[in-house]
């Protein structure tokens, strides 16, 4: 057994072990703060499955904003304690019984690959060098798998207007109360002043080089998002009303040039979602750029939760 | 067994145990993230599966890779509905369950502790 | 000069993961916050700062060792704060558990 | 670009499938930005639109035979992604753009954004979900690849549970969390399945897989896993826990919208999977226990709604016992020569069952939500009299009863009688035992309902509110399809099976 070897099977317990103990934790809280620990830890997982695209997602949007939303409800329901009845010991043992055997049944599919094991990457590297792309991953997102990254897009913004609806009928136009309230305090507003401007600089990088490197819109804008939630948070920034025209228009222009796009290609080119030739790289960099900013914002408000007061009280 | 079949493993057991989680934990919250454990389970194995696929000079098939991003960011989505759905119904009731029937005014008949 | 790279690289990081496997007991023994706060932060701190110490001269160039030297002061600066913040909150509330 | 050439004569015809998926992500998108009641307005432009395109889709591929295909980006599977219309989609489509239509115009009464303000909460959020469930069906219908189909799956589910807990009482905030986390477990479910399958053939599209595909234990896992999480969503006996306290409780056109068609997404991928991408792998084991669950469905669905004291949970349970109708078309369907399931009129029976459920169901939603507009409540001990005050809303319930119980010329008498003659045909008469005790149950809910809405009141039956005419004539519109939609029997052709690999 080589060290290396040794030291991924370590992970893979270690990545085991914080999540059943989030499970089993007695606290709602330490809890989380596990599954935020667990999340990074599995960032380095994706670094070894070759996947730095992934780990820069999971690390961002896995870990990140997932964690902070569930710590903010942590805190907020801490008071609530837990009044509800247990499972009975039986139940508890039939279902880790059930629990065991599905676990089981999908390691011994994963175990057993076919002897033939199909991969697609030859395929697209074959594919990728008319769209000017260097990240293959980039290629399967923008241009083979455009379809899904539009729909996926719209499902984020669904998702942004369920949580909206979820607002009183008087708060509907009003500003999010942010979730993780914190005191105003010197030290966060210095963190708030100091941090963004590096923090951009990133967010930008990330979309930029994503064409070619590992990154790209969704890590970019989730560190966007993130910037832009400190600043809120250290009350430096409004948070801005829902029905505020710059905040709807950012919230869509991703998926509306990605959709123009796409549907030019009806025209230009020779199908939907088609790019034209010798124009897909730059096409491609105009959608990243829109859906970064667009996915700023989405996981931004995500994050603020529904509106809770008026604009003008 | 290599190391990628090791964190195949890896990904499945998360799966049974954020099951398990998901179904015995009555707490709401505790059942999001252990839906959150189940959706990294599955993304795990996904990524076996890419990495099983590396050729053409990469390291791990990029379509698998490039569906675990969509993946990740679907399930970020659920969370944020559900944590603020439940944030909702603890502000509407001052409680936060699901088994018990809860009525429209905070005081509803039943007085279970 | 090359050995004595890989010595220095091997010493410091070797020292740096002393500092996170200290930091680490100290975050899982110490009694309160505040002193598991004290523990974490040493960690943080140096630990980091030994390891991006020592990997430095394993850098490809220059623009690399500059990504990875501002790693640490990121570390460094959102360590600090949050840690005082953690304290602030502390002192606010009363020490707790 | 691949096989450029080739593909010219699949593009051509296949660009209304885009524009069934596009157009209503388009309108979701502008309504956002434009806001107020321009999102109603847009809508309201669109549900025509997308009617006319869903037509066209049905008329093109009933007129032409054969199935109409699209390939996004111009990247054939593997790689990229392709949208098929076959006879199975078109009918869906064509059943969405029904009762979204009449849903449309239903809802125009109860989400009204008032004059003094410039965007509301419920009109706005509603009119964008509508939009949002209707591309997320379509692309149900057409998706030929798993993972687009898991994405559709869950903008499905996005569209809808905001729509449960559109009222933001406290029970339907507990019922829309509940379902939220039965229906991204189901997905998660459905996603296992889709990992193990790429694993094993590197494939997601659906025709590919069907011509790949072995029956070797990770294809058995992940036909079991992706089943199981299928059935979550689609709420079949004993996993509906979830749907009686969410349909009940959202609003009106909401429930309509869940009932009718929510519940038929992950139902129609089920058929997609077992029907096209692994017809030989369940087994007659496997059927025969789809087959069980949805007997259990009808009798524990039928027996429940008979004892509701409110309507809308009635109506809600009906929909538990009549989703199990729609699996006992994988026994029936079931070829026991060449152990893997046909499309024959079993199948048929299935999708008109499908179709009428949908019509029926939007439509007695709907004059439920009337009902209890009209009295204030929906208890059924206090509907007495109803009848003579709002004769054409308890006329529509009474129709969509009609096709639940499975009355001739109805659609449900026809997908009722295709399922019980295939089932005296494969001798499988316990099947058929089933639908006639479920026949009976139902009818036995309708007549108490029906009976005190016909009884006279002894004092005047005072209405909280008057109901629009062309609410109750939607609803009524809604029902007459399903009625009038077992005449499909004198056709001479099957729309149903154009495409299918037995058909030709």
């Amino acid at each position: 057994m080589t060290t290396s070897l040794a030291l991924d099977i370590g992970l893979a317990g270690l990545i085991f072990a914080i999540g059943t103990w989030t499970v089993f934790a007695r606290d709602s809280l330490a809890a989380v703060i596990g599954f935020v620990g667990y999340g990074l830890l599995l960032a380095i997982i994706w670094v070894r499955l070759s996947a730095p695209d992934v780990a820069l997602t999971e690390a961002a949007i896995g870990s990140g904003m997932t964690g902070m939303l569930l710590l903010g409800a942590a805190a907020r329901l801490r008071p609530a304690g837990n009044q509800s009845t247990r499972t009975s010991l039986g139940g508890r043992f039939a279902i880790g019984v059930l629990c065991g055997m599905i676990s089981a049944g999908l390691a011994i599919a994963i175990l057993f690959p076919p002897e033939s094991i199909p991969s697609l990457a030859p395929t697209v590297m074959q594919n990728l060098a008319p769209s000017g792309l260097g990240n293959p991953v980039a290629g399967v997102l923008f241009v083979f798998r455009a379809l899904d990254t539009l729909l996926e897009k719209v499902v984020l913004i669904l998702a942004l207007l369920g949580v909206w609806s979820l607002a009183t009928d008087r708060a509907w136009g009003g500003v999010p109360g942010l979730r993780i309230y914190l005191e105003p305090s010197n030290t966060l507003t210095f963190l708030a002043q100091l941090l963004p401007p590096v923090g951009i600089v990133v967010g930008v990088y990330m979309c930029w080089v994503g064409a070619n490197v590992p990154g790209g819109a969704f890590q970019g804008g989730t560190v966007l998002a993130a910037m832009w939630l400190l600043v809120m948070i250290a009350g430096l920034r409004n948070v801005p009303p829902i029905d505020g025209f710059w905040l709807r228009f950012l919230l869509v222009i991703g998926p509306v040039i990605f959709l123009a796009i796409g549907l030019a290609g009806f025209v230009l080119a020779d199908a939907f979602l088609a790019y034209p030739a010798g124009y897909a790289k730059p096409l491609i960099v105009a959608v990243e750029v829109a859906l970064t900013l667009s996915i700023a914002v989405t996981l931004g408000m995500l994050g603020a939760g529904p509106p809770e007061r008026s604009r003008h009280s | 067994m290599n190391a990628a079949a090791w964190f195949g493993v890896c990904g499945a057991a998360l799966v049974g145990i954020g099951l398990y989680g998901l179904v015995i934990n009555p707490d709401p919250l505790r059942k999001i993230l252990a839906f959150n454990l189940v959706g990294s389970g599955v993304f795990l194995m996904f990524g076996v599966v890419a990495k099983r696929g590396a050729a053409a000079g990469l390291g791990g098939d990029p379509v698998p890779q490039a569906l675990v991003i969509t993946a990740i960011v679907v399930a970020f989505a659920a969370t944020a509905m559900a944590v603020a759905l439940l944030l909702r119904l603890f502000e509407a009731t001052g409680e936060a369950n699901l088994d018990s029937s809860v009525s429209g005014d905070a005081k509803g008949g039943d007085a279970r502790c | 000069m090359n050995i004595l790279l890989n010595v220095f690289t091997v010493l410091a990081v070797v020292a740096g993961a002393f500092f996170f496997l200290a930091g680490t007991v100290g975050l899982l023994r110490f009694p309160d916050t505040l002193t598991r706060l004290h523990a974490i932060t040493k960690a943080d701190n140096l630990g980091l700062g030994l390891i991006i110490l020592g990997l430095l001269p394993l850098t490809s160039g220059p623009i690399q060792a500059l990504k990875m030297i501002s790693v640490w002061l990121l570390v460094q600066l959102s360590g600090a704060i949050v840690t005082q913040l953690i304290a602030r909150a502390v002192r606010l509330r009363g020490l707790q558990e | 670009m691949l096989n450029a050439a080739g593909l010219a004569d699949v593009t051509t015809g296949g660009a209304a499938l885009v524009l069934s998926i596009v157009l209503p992500v388009a309108g979701i998108v502008l309504s956002l930005v434009l806001g107020g009641r321009r999102a109603e307005r847009i809508a309201l432009v669109l549900l025509p639109i997308g009617f006319a395109i869903a037509s066209a889709i049905f008329v093109q591929v009933a007129r032409g035979g054969h199935s109409l295909a699209y390939i996004v980006g111009g990247w054939a599977p593997p790689l990229g992604i392709v949208l098929r219309a076959d006879g199975l989609s078109a009918t869906m489509m064509m059943m969405t753009a029904v009762v979204i239509c009449a849903i449309g115009v239903f809802a125009v009464a109860d989400f009204r954004t008032s004059k003094d303000v410039f965007e509301a909460r419920a009109p706005f959020a509603f009119w964008i979900l509508l939009l949002a469930i209707w591309s997320a069906m379509n692309i149900i219908f057409v998706g030929g690849d798993l993972f687009t189909l898991y994405v559709a799956l869950e903008l499905l589910t996005f569209a809808a549970v905001p729509l449960v807990s559109l009222d933001g009482r406290a029970e339907t905030l507990q019922a829309a969390l509940r379902y939220l986390l039965f229906a991204i477990l189901g997905a998660v479910f459905y996603l296992v399945g889709a990992v193990l399958l790429y694993g094993s053939y590197g494939t997601l599209d659906i025709a590919m897989l069907s011509e790949r595909v072995r029956a070797d234990p990770a294809t058995i896992a992940a036909a079991a896993l992706m089943t199981a999480g299928l059935l979550a969503k689609t709420a079949l006996f004993p996993l509906h826990l979830w749907l009686p306290p969410a349909h009940a409780g959202a609003p009106a056109a909401a429930s309509a919208m869940l009932s009718a068609l929510v519940v038929k997404g992950s139902f129609f991928l089920l058929v997609r999977l077992w029907f096209d991408v692994m017809p030989g792998i369940p087994g007659a084991a496997g059927t025969q226990v789809l087959g069980a669950f949805g007997a259990a469905a009808i009798l524990f669905g039928n027996v429940l709604a008979l004892r509701q004291q409110r309507l809308k949970l009635l109506v809600a349970y009906s929909t538990v016992a009549q989703i199990g109708y729609l699996f006992l078309m994988f026994p029936l369907a079931f070829n026991t020569a060449s152990s893997a399931l046909e499309s024959g009129n079993a199948l048929t029976a299935g999708i008109l069952q499908a179709v009428s459920h949908a019509t029926a169901k939007g439509a007695m939603f709907m004059s439920a939500g009337l009902m209890y507009a009209a009295l204030g409540h929906d208890r059924i001990a206090g509907i007495t009299g109803v009848g003579r005050r709002l004769p054409m809303t308890v006329f529509a319930f009474a129709l969509g009863g009609v096709s639940l119980i499975g009355l001739p010329p109805s659609g449900g008498f026809l997908a009722k009688w295709l399922l019980l003659d295939a089932a005296v045909g494969s001798g499988q008469w316990w099947w058929a035992a089933t639908m006639l005790a479920g026949g009976l149950l139902t009818s036995g809910y309708m007549f108490l309902v029906l009976s005190r809405a016909m009884t006279p009141a002894l004092d005047p039956v005072k209405l909280h509110a008057t109901i629009p005419q062309y609410q109750q004539a939607a609803a009524l519109a809604l029902a007459l399809c399903s009625l009038l939609l077992g005449l499909v029997a004198f056709s001479s052709f099957d729309v149903v099976q154009i495409g299918r690999p037995t058909a030709a």
